[in-house]
């Protein structure tokens, strides 16, 4: 039981550096740190689809876009305040999470990839052309920041980083809760073996759309909360690029775990950053990268970081035992 | 095991170029201090990788031709000090993340006094609500978009030829070429749409007629089915608006479906690269341009030019030249190199004749270039003001 | 508003053709080795500016010229298989998807370091004539596009259908284990078919390269094209693949003869997901595994 | 318990099941045998609504089933494992079973969160996979899988539990165990299994009734001693020495 109590010790120290960064940082790490913690919440819930629920979706950015746009209108043209707009837009994302969710669940795999890849593109092309409600390829600027509250004056970049930290640690923890919960036990059934799933009980076409709803919702609330901290918004950053961007995040981190997409999204967040002054070779760097580390490291660097950590648990639990329990059970398994 | 092991080693190591990669940024800019002549860092922002690469490129050898020429002869003098040129580069991606990180950077640890800004008007627009926070300078000579100064930020500059500012020069170029029923085909961007708006009824006020509008996709490059479409109404003059990396394939296609119509560009393309991509599909075709006749100044950057660079020195070089030296002269004229608002009213107050006219600025920060026009002739490119006659 | 809608087919024709040579090599490698190549855009671009160095610098002769961009680029396609798919060949197709999207930004990133971002124009061999068939004209060069894409298309049936090798190829997709047990060298094989792919996407691209502009960035749109013609034809058949690009085709076509051709994009989406809703695995696919 | 009547199932012109008709009691082990091809496996899709029968209906404690979704079968107390072992590949075992609760909550919402794990503990106790408790289900032979998807089965306490060849692929020593274990899950946990099987000295042994099926028809059913000299089924098996 002690590893239990180390892991929330170390949640909470890394919690505690958290809260303290605004001081010693400069603005520009505090921009990236604020960036990483909206797609820490866009992962989270593209998270909930691929790493549980097994269900590869490129619609993601699409709904992003949704709730950001949503947001943005409101707070823009309806005069309404960001903490009464972030709710709507969460709103609206899921319920066309569940419309597109409706035909699309159908699929599996390579389908559903490819189907939800068309309704990113095509959220992404109406708001294109939809000029008059959207501003079409202009965008929308001079979106307000949320209104002051408890003290906190969201235009600075530090105080922006508390609202977003929290929203990112409420939404990984409510991730954390519901994969723990009965739900997420179907979730992670129906990524494991959907076919059989069915067989245990579980009805896995209301799942797959739950889960799809609300990773929708959770994606437009990440996108509410990108247009009012960047205060302009165009089609051009919700391209199928981005869904590509976030998807690696996720996989790359380690999916199905909590910690994994976070990971994921520091590294590759912070990675073109570091190489800014080595642009040329910038670029390509990164794509080489993603190439060794598919590769190399399949499941992802929370992957590494466990076998690194189980190899080293491995040799000390070796010559405690004399005879594993567990080398008998691999013994045991003649299967390929 | 062994594979793991591998991945650490390439996991380590990318880590660590990373880092290296970060420390020699910093470690340049303690060097600002010292050596007998100071240097003055000035944050460039452009996107030269992306889809639209080429255009962010051009500008920034335009940007670094000032740079070599000004170091080379000393430096320049503010005051009694006399301070080199450093241009601090940040790739965009044609993204408008990547350009509001650039710039978060630029200002926070290279702690620069100007930016000058992207050759993208959707990363321009992503990156003005941040220098308008951090009281800093944003000029950009290339992104033309109205949707810029629509925002009203007292620190941004728009020191690109407007759109605004080439409808008057292309309703006249129409009609100098006696375009009577004109075909208008623009690109569906936010620089596309723009001519889209404020074209027609600038053509109607001046008699022209429109017989068919025609809007395409950015990455689109077939258009066979869209000219057909379009010589179905028999126009006798097409009105284009295409950047340069689009206009190749249209202009084509054109010459296959229409090889004689009278064909005008508004400014997106760049005359010199359409002669050497598609020399027979332009021969004739007039593009609105930021250069207007060849000055003098323009002969010595061309020589200048082509020391350092392997092609012909085109407009968005100018620009790019132009831009360096724009602020050199502000903050000569701002009196210091560290003071952001003095700065920025010295940029608004300009009175800075350059290569492709004399930037001023009114209180949107929009400025009063004239557009130009340059003409396609037997693969050669005749520059004239739109006062000028059509050569014949 | 009748010879227009002549002149569309034949432009659908054209089109149809075009999107055919790039899904085709895409098809190919997805149904026999269920492997989503999306650096599949990027050796169509190798292809383009190979031709582009040996006609527009070397001035080699254009068809000289397109038969060695296919070997060399079938060559890299050789390697690119060997390297990077086999290892991770009897893994999840996620990872082949991911690697494969690491491949195509390191590719065109390369290129563009390279070769600079500068735009260039493979000169076309074709005479500037132009044919008019029952009222629609249409350029020898678009001409050619069509005839050497039928001539291909029916190359490769006859490889499939009639050869030893063609018949290994259909065995293997439908079991790897069972025709390796029948003596067929799976590694070879699969060399092979990443290699014709690459080289089909390198013919595509000298010969549409020479139509449009050749520089760095030019496989990102064809690449998602052929991926969305291919599921929507049915993943891993050929035939799919040229039905699938032909319905892609005239679906623009006819969109921007009687909407406006900006939403072409927006009309190719919703057709790929009206007709998956009917069909689930595609016009011709069949259920694979 | 179950009345299946008049089943038929047809593929594209294959006539896979020919109204077949039988009935089950409760507590009662009743065992399908027929020469591969006969339709067992179809008739076990049937009846568990894997896909509904061209004709006739399936009767469960007086309830018709025809039509509902495994999952609602699987809520009134009827599961069922397949021919080919399925499980949670990656999970670990107490997972597996753990997931085969997840109905237990709509079948008996009082039931506590401690209570489950109890059960659970008990069932991996039951079927002899409890020293495996982490082991990932993948890692686990061919023989423990087996016992593993049989725990799953019965975390979802069934009333009616149907095996479709579980001792297929398993030595002398590991099909007596699995005898052994099906004859306590009726007399400890009182669940009534029909049971698909070609090993017939397990079958003989173990079962009250037997079905006989060929190409999709009810040859006969009976005692295991009657069918043993029913005619029509040596015939069908053509004396083939399992019958000896």
């Amino acid at each position: 039981m002690n590893n239990n109590r180390m892991k929330i010790g170390t949640i909470i120290a890394v919690l505690v550096v958290l809260s303290v960064l605004p001081f010693l940082l400069d603005s520009y790490l505090i921009h990236i740190l604020n960036q990483i913690g909206i797609w820490v919440i866009l992962t989270a819930s593209l998270n909930l689809m691929v790493g549980y629920t097994g269900q590869l979706s490129f619609a993601h950015v699409g709904l992003f876009a949704v709730g950001a746009y949503t947001s943005a209108i409101l707070t823009t043209s309806a005069g309404f305040s960001f903490w009464t707009s972030f709710p709507i837009a969460a709103i609206v994302a899921g319920v066309l999470g569940f419309i597109i969710g409706l035909p699309v669940l159908r699929f599996k795999t390579h389908f559903f990839a490819i189907v939800t890849l068309g309704f990113g593109e095509i959220i992404r092309l109406t708001i294109y052309n939809w000029r008059d409600l959207t501003g079409g390829p202009n965008g929308i600027y001079n979106i307000p920041f949320p209104t002051n509250i408890l003290g906190l004056d969201f235009a600075l970049r530090e105080h922006f980083y508390y609202l977003i930290l929290i929203s990112a640690v409420l939404v990984v923890l409510f991730v954390k809760l519901l994969i723990g919960s009965r739900t997420g036990k179907a979730m992670i059934a129906i990524r494991e073996n959907e076919n059989f799933a069915l067989f245990v009980g579980i009805n896995t076409w209301k799942v797959k759309i739950f889960a799809f709803t609300l990773s929708a919702a959770l994606a437009g609330f990440a996108g509410s909360l990108y247009a009012s901290y960047n205060s302009y918004i165009s089609p051009y950053s919700f391209t199928v690029s981005e869904s590509v961007s976030i998807l690696l995040m996720v996989i790359i981190g380690g999916m199905g775990t909590i910690i994994g997409p976070i990971l994921g999204t520091t590294f590759l967040i912070f990675l073109p950053e570091l190489l800014r002054s080595v642009s040329e070779w910038r670029m390509v760097i990164y794509g080489g990268l993603l190439v060794l580390t598919i590769m190399f490291m399949r499941d992802g660097i929370l992957g590494l970081i466990k076998s690194f950590v189980r190899k080293k648990k491995h040799h000390s639990e070796k010559n405690l035992l004399s005879t594993g329990k567990e080398e008998a059970a691999i013994a045991g398994s003649e299967r390929n | 095991m062994k594979k793991v092991k591998l991945g650490l080693v390439i996991f380590v190591l990318s880590v660590f170029a990373a880092l290296a990669g970060c420390s020699k940024g910093s470690e340049e800019t303690s060097g600002k201090s010292g050596g007998s002549v100071e240097t003055v860092e000035i944050g460039v922002v452009l996107a030269t990788s992306g889809p639209i690469a080429q255009t962010g490129t051009w500008v920034l050898d335009g940007h670094k031709a000032a740079e070599k020429e000004i170091n080379d002869n000393g430096g320049f003098k503010v005051g009694d000090k006399t301070y080199k040129v450093k241009i601090v580069q940040y790739d965009s991606e044609g993204r408008a993340e990547s350009a509001t990180a650039a710039t978060e950077k630029l200002i926070n640890q290279d702690k620069v006094p100007v930016i000058l800004g992207t050759s993208i008007s959707s990363e321009t627009a992503a990156m003005i609500p941040i220098a308008q926070r951090a009281k800093t300078p944003l000029i950009t000579f290339v992104a033309a978009s109205d949707i810029l100064t629509a925002q009203g930020a007292s620190f941004f500059s728009q020191a690109a030829p407007a759109n605004k500012n080439y409808v008057e020069a292309g309703t006249k170029t129409m009609k100098d070429m006696e375009m009577k029923n004109i075909a208008f085909i623009y690109v569906d961007d936010a620089w596309g749409q723009s001519y889209g708006k404020l074209y027609p009824p600038a053509m109607e006020e001046k008699g022209l007629k429109i017989v068919a509008t025609e809007k395409f996709a950015p990455e689109q490059k077939e258009f066979m089915t869209m000219l057909n479409k379009v010589k179905a109404k028999n126009p006798d003059g097409i009105v284009l608006a295409a950047e340069t990396e689009l206009a190749v394939p249209l202009l084509k296609q054109l010459h296959e479906v229409m090889p004689d119509v009278k064909i005008m560009e508004s400014g997106g393309s760049i005359p010199e690269e359409l002669i050497k991509v598609a020399p027979d599909a332009v021969n004739g075709l007039v593009t609105l341009s930021r250069a207007g006749a060849v000055t003098p100044e323009i002969t010595k950057f061309q020589e200048l030019f082509a020391k350092s660079n392997s092609y012909k020195a085109n407009s968005f070089n100018y620009s790019g030249y132009d831009g360096i030296h724009f602020i050199v002269d502000a903050m000569q004229r701002a009196g210091t190199v560290t003071d952001k608002e003095k700065i920025n009213k010295a940029i608004r107050d300009a009175k800075y004749k350059g290569l492709i006219g004399t930037y001023s600025f009114n209180e949107k920060g929009e400025n009063s270039l004239v557009g130009n026009r340059a003409i396609i002739k037997d693969g050669k490119v005749i520059y004239q003001t739109v006062n000028e006659p059509l050569p014949k | 508003m009748g010879d227009q809608i002549i002149q569309s087919i034949l432009d659908g024709l054209v089109s149809g053709s075009i999107y055919g040579l790039m899904a085709i090599g895409f098809t190919l490698v997805f149904g026999i080795m269920h492997v989503i190549n999306l650096a599949h855009g990027e050796l169509y671009m190798l292809g383009a500016f190979t031709t582009f160095i040996m006609v527009g610098v070397y001035q080699i002769n254009f068809f000289v010229a397109i038969l060695a961009a296919m070997l060399i680029v079938g060559g890299l396609g050789f390697l690119i298989e060997r390297y990077i798919f086999r290892p991770l060949r009897n893994t999840a197709m996620l990872n082949t998807l991911l690697a494969s999207i690491g491949l195509s930004i390191f590719i065109s990133n390369l290129v563009l370091k390279i070769a600079g971002t500068g735009m260039r124009s493979i000169p076309t061999p074709f005479s500037d004539k132009s044919f008019t068939i029952i009222g629609a004209t249409i350029s020898t060069h678009r001409l050619m596009v069509l005839l050497l894409t039928a001539l291909l298309v029916a190359v490769l049936f006859w490889v499939i259908k009639f050869t030893k090798f063609g018949r290994s190829l259909r065995a293997t997709s439908q079991d790897q284990d069972a025709s390796a047990l029948m003596g067929v060298n799976i590694n070879l094989t699969y060399g092979l078919v990443f290699a014709i792919s690459a080289g089909m996407a390198a013919m595509a691209g000298g010969l549409i390269g020479s139509l449009y502009v050749v520089d760095p960035t030019m496989g990102l749109g064809p690449g998602l094209k052929a991926f969305i013609i291919v599921i929507l034809g049915g993943m891993g058949s050929v035939v799919g693949a040229i039905v699938g690009a032909f319905v892609m085709g005239y679906a623009e076509t006819f969109t921007s003869l009687f909407w406006a051709a900006s939403y072409q994009d927006l009309v190719g989406y919703i057709l790929l997901i009206l007709v998956l809703l009917l069909k689930p695995n595609g016009l011709f696919g069949g259920a694979k595994r | 318990m179950l009345e299946v009547k008049g089943i038929s199932r047809f593929f594209k012109g294959l006539v896979a099941l020919d109204d077949v008709t039988f009935t089950v009691k409760q507590g009662d082990i009743l065992g399908i045998i027929g020469p591969n091809g006969a339709g067992k496996s179809t008739l076990f899709n049937c009846i568990t609504c894997f896909f509904p029968p061209s004709k006739g209906e399936v009767y469960f404690e007086g309830k018709k089933i025809t039509g509902l979704n495994p999952f609602q079968i699987t809520e009134l107390g009827l599961t069922r494992t397949f021919q080919h072992t399925q499980v949670f590949p990656k999970l670990s075992v107490y997972e597996n079973i753990t997931t085969g609760q997840y109905v237990m909550k709509r079948k008996d919402p009082s039931r506590t969160k401690r209570q489950l794990e109890q059960k659970a503990h008990e069932i991996m106790e039951f079927v002899g996979v409890s020293e495996y408790k982490d082991t990932t289900a993948e890692n686990l032979s061919l023989g423990y899988q087996t016992r593993l998807a049989i725990g799953i089965a019965l975390a979802t306490e069934p009333k009616l539990f149907l095996l479709d060849e579980p001792a297929a692929g398993m030595n002398p020593e590991e099909t007596k165990q699995l005898v052994h274990l099906l004859r306590e899950i009726r007399t400890k946990l009182g669940v009534t299994i029909i049971l698909i099987e070609h090993d017939m000295k397990a079958v003989m042994g173990l079962c009250d009734k037997i079905v006989v099926l060929e190409y999709g028809k009810k040859i006969a059913e009976g005692t295991p001693q009657e069918i043993q000299e029913n005619p029509r089924v040596i015939e069908a098996y053509l004396g083939s020495e399992a019958l000896a």
